[in-house]
């Protein structure tokens, strides 16, 4: 059988690695010899549940939705990391992390945020710890995600504004690997997707597998089975979708849809549909899937939803796409706009814009009465209330 | 014998210049590789430009967005750079991100670079263990050096690995920082050369990061084989113009 | 022994009662005669537990505050209604109502709302259930609270502004009784707290007592008790207070602690402390206590927060104030305001400026080492980010 | 015998009036009635303001903002009809919310009520229950008669109840609805009000809620003793002057 996790190199098939500048090798070195270790000692374990569970209100519910069900005449459950404290799954990553980061001795923290969550998430978890805390924002996300840009503030973290390139996700990236280059020794950098030189995406698919794991256990009540039939998420760098993917990707059996985001049209010259549009290189230290030019210049993506506004994918996504393990749907602006309003007036969740592009793509598969489709309802919208009723003019 | 291992046999106290390739304007190229030429500047640094260069601050940053915008492209660099050995003897490397060299073709790559005359390579997010493992071979098909990062932080067992496999120079970050010009070394700094000196390594040492002006200049030169200036110059020329090289080595140097 | 829950006539001591238009007769009464008898179905519990299990994210934790817990040198618990569906305990209540409603064969729901949330998790509920909704707001609570009527109207609801009186949540109260008045066969009035005419305060306080029991069983696991010696929570109304109350309100035992809006001061004219500055009268249908002139003209209230800026107390909490069962405490503007930004910074958990006011009785009360606490974390502070921005100037 | 008693022995087709004293000036409420009585209405209600009336619709509620801006209280109102019965024989009712009869106290209320020669009260937020239960004793020794409402979803049974304890007439509401003129009626009311007729009650019926016009008050008077208007009037005294009471009266009569 197939293994598509990630191999003792940290390669998933071709893609992964560590293409790093030689300031960080000390840094990812460490992380790379401790993370497992730390990870599944039992003192780690018990912390980091019993912060999820205390903290973070995990396990967050499988909601079967029954007005979506009946009207798409298949079954359709949501797993609710909207519930979880912060308003969407990054924070089960930076738990992990900052647990990591306080046994490896580091005193103050970095990230990078596109939609902002995964900044809240981490000035949560340095705030709950007492730790310093310094995101990297692009400009244009820091307007368009203003509310987490308050929030972070509030929680007493400092905000650095990404002035380069597109000024999104991808430039809040390098501007944090430039801070960690210049703060190697005290500082951890708590990236928030599945992106990254190894181990990162393995670290983060790790901390956000609790997503899949307690869908089996969740799923077994309702449907006497603990395997979905399709597994959807969207994918920005892809942590929400790995989270929920990690137990079932040798599993056959079931389906595994990644959602990315096509912006005004896959082939519009705006968009992020990094599966079709990409090819393989190197972004932010792994090998994977991006967007490029033929000179191997990063392009700038284009979403309406910060979240999913970046050039590349995680290596275990590349690998998913390139070996069809995986199937990959891109949606664009208008249709996620259209689902963020139809999951809010059909089952009363509003659903953050990047959560959005997962649930759209019931307009384009078709799924049999008996199909048991899980999406990760990655997020809440309240980050994105503006956008949606600028779009909508509310 | 490479050029680049030559002039370390010549020479001491080095100065090595970097440049954005296509910076101010795309025809500057050649332009500048003359006037360092003229300078008598001891290896020439051309930067490819990259859109992300993670581990560049603020003036190659902005450097390599103007060059980008100008149009530069890895194919223009070579045919710029097709009568280089006309123009100068000093040894030249480029110093680039490794996607851009990936998408090029690593094996074409190479062979352009010793078809034009380059000596050797910086890439500084292609870590030792990796082109050890997957593209040595390559590099030394066509006689390119590959010069590795050390930082205060590497280890001395990582040290000798990049010993190993650097030939030319070792590129020694002189602090924990992205590039960019600084005033001056801390003790700090002074005491991580020193023990970096006393390691007796094979390849000559060359400090780069925050060399900026005379007294950055001396000593670097007092610490290693000399030092490698690329924000401070980048500046210089933006605010002054190529053609006032001359006048900023001089301030290095005199 | 005292009882401090309704008795059969509605009433807690002097409180309570239905003092309604003839017009609401019908409604109110149907209401009496069935609110106990169906809410207490086994096929609804079920409903209802399921609901409360799968949508909003029931059993919230019970958080041990540990920073807190260290800096006042006591036991700090924090009930985390925060992570309810929607931001708030006011949905568990709303869940409660809306399913009332279906046995009841309504058709429409009309709330009111102050500081939106009660409005979000009716909208939610009704978008839920494909029910019709209108929601009523104070002008004042529109602008102040923008967050969530931009939530309601991506729910699908209609807000109606309420522009009489001070403009907020007893205005917003007024207009939905009218709009039940002329609506009386197919519409249900979700009320959002313990007020309004008997069955009301006990139906909301019955809904809201899982805080309350969940507390407790999840207390003996952390500390081998059900009995905290202090439960604490903030009033506008009182339903989360009563929520978290309820099971502890014979139990002698257990210190009762109602927090209060003293807005710009308990006397500076620009406040919401009813218990000090009301007198007992009639407010929308209930004997209480109320803030009013000697000519019993309601007097317009004040707090930053919207969700405590109410001239009444529901007639349970009337009865622990008159009979001294509970300590009430009034916190003004500032303090809370502070105690937001503590939170945050401390515990990573930014909460609402309601819910802020329950928290700063720390700075009020002396406790022991081994004092066991309860704050009702009552609500996320999402709503209230232009506040606090503004007010810190972030 | 009470005075609205009588006026029921003695005529059909009756036209009752409701303002808010103090209103649209502090002092306008003795005027008011002066005009009343000059234009032969049958029945005064007079309105204590409230802040927070919620049955009543935008017209009133702003009528009763007004008046409470301009200082109107219950001891003022009392005041101001201490001479009532030298001006006017015919009955007057004053309706008001509970809360503010409650803090002035029940009793001295309805001392002062009978003191002044009103005949008899609407306190629409006090159900017929909770005011036989606990407050009937005390409207009866100050031989105020109770006037209660209904609507169409008031069942039989709980009609009968109204019935008992009301005393002069039954305030039928009209409609679904808060006060406020409407045009017409619909087939729906008309059948509700020929329903109620059929009943036979002890009380006669008023219609209100909606009466704003000739053509709702003829109907009204078809199906019960006649109309209570509020909205209308206080709208046209706004709009006209309370000199012009005599001309609204007209309207509505002739
Ligand atoms: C709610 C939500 N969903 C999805 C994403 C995309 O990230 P990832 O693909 O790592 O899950 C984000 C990123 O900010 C997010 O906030
Ligand atoms: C978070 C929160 N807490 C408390 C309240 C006050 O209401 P109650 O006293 O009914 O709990 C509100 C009202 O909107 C609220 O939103």
């Amino acid at each position: 059988m197939k293994n598509f996790n990630v191999n003792k190199d940290g390669f998933y098939g071709d893609f992964g690695g560590a293409f790093i500048p030689e300031m960080l090798f000390p840094n990812i070195n460490e992380l790379q010899k401790n993370y497992i270790r730390i990870s599944e000692s039992k003192e780690f374990k018990k912390e980091f549940n019993q912060l999820l569970h205390d903290y973070v209100g995990r396990p967050t519910p499988l909601y079967y939705a029954k007005r979506l069900s009946e009207k798409f005449k298949t079954k359709i459950y949501l797993k609710r990391e909207d519930l979880c404290h912060t308003g969407a799954h990054k924070i089960n990553n930076t738990i992990g992390q900052i647990l990591l980061a306080k046994k490896l001795g580091k005193k103050r923290i970095i990230a990078e945020t596109g939609a902002g969550q995964h900044g809240v998430a981490t000035a949560t978890v340095c705030a709950l710890m007492g730790v310093e805390c310094v995101i990297y924002m692009g400009e244009v996300d820091i307007s368009r995600q203003a509310p987490n840009v308050a929030r972070m503030k509030m929680l007493g973290a400092k905000v650095r504004p990404a002035t380069s390139g597109s000024k999104t996700l991808k430039d809040a990236t390098n501007e944090a690997i430039r801070d960690w280059i210049s703060n190697p020794v005290d500082t951890h950098y708590i990236i928030g997707s599945v992106v990254g030189p190894h181990p990162y995406p393995d670290m983060v698919a790790r901390f956000q597998s609790v997503i899949g794991y307690e869908t089996k256990k969740q799923l077994l009540k309702f449907e006497n089975t603990e395997n979905p039939t399709h597994v959807i998420a969207c994918v920005g760098g892809g942590s929400n979708a790995a989270g929920l993917f990690y137990p079932f990707l040798n599993n056959k059996n079931v389906n595994i849809v990644c959602v990315e985001a096509a912006g005004k049209g896959v082939h519009s010259g705006e968009s992020a549909a990094t599966s079709i549009l990409g090819t393989e290189g190197i972004i932010h230290g792994s090998k994977t899937l991006l967007m490029q030019t033929k000179d191997g210049q990063i392009t700038e993506p284009y979403s309406i939803s910060a979240g999913l506004d970046y050039p590349g994918i995680g290596p275990m996504h590349a690998n998913l796409f390139r070996s069809k393990r995986g199937e990959f749907i891109s949606i664009d602006d208008s249709d996620a706009m259209k689902w963020g309003l139809i999951l809010s007036q059909m089952e009363g969740i509003i659903p953050a814009i990047e959560t959005s592009h997962a649930f759209a793509v019931l307009d384009k598969m078709k799924f049999n009465k008996n199909d048991i489709i899980v999406f990760n309802c990655s997020g809440r919208g309240d980050k994105d209330l503006d956008t949606y009723v600028n779009y909508f003019k509310l | 014998m490479n050029r680049i291992n030559q002039i370390f046999e010549r020479k001491e106290n080095l100065l090595s210049i970097y440049f954005t390739a296509g910076f101010p304007k795309i025809d500057d190229t050649v332009k500048i590789i003359k006037e360092l030429d003229k300078s008598q500047v001891d290896i020439i640094e051309i930067g490819l430009p990259f859109s992300d260069p993670l581990a560049d601050g603020p003036t190659i940053q902005k450097s390599s967005e103007k060059a980008l915008s100008n149009g530069m492209t890895t194919n223009l660099l070579f045919d710029q750079l097709k009568d280089l050995r006309k123009i100068s003897d000093i040894p030249v490397v480029i110093m680039g991100y490794f996607n851009p060299i990936l998408q090029y073709g690593i094996e074409k790559f190479c062979s352009n670079c010793k078809d034009v005359g380059i000596d050797g390579l910086i890439i500084p997010d292609l870590p030792a263990d990796i082109f050890k493992k997957n593209y040595k071979i390559i590099f030394e098909k066509y006689k390119l050096n590959m010069m590795f990062l050390i930082t205060p932080q590497t280890s001395n067992e990582r040290i000798n690995l990049i010993d190993d496999l650097s030939k030319g120079f070792i590129y020694m970050v002189s602090s924990y920082s992205v590039t960019g010009a600084k005033d001056s070394f801390d003790k700090y700094q002074i005491e991580y050369f020193k023990r970096i000196k006393k390691l007796n390594l094979s390849n000559p040492l060359l400090i780069g990061f925050g060399i900026s002006n005379k007294k950055t200049f001396q000593t670097a030169c007092q610490n290693s084989n000399g030092a490698i200036i690329g924000s401070a110059y980048i500046k210089y020329i933006e605010n002054h113009g190529v053609s006032k090289t001359r006048d900023f080595i001089k301030l290095i140097k005199d």
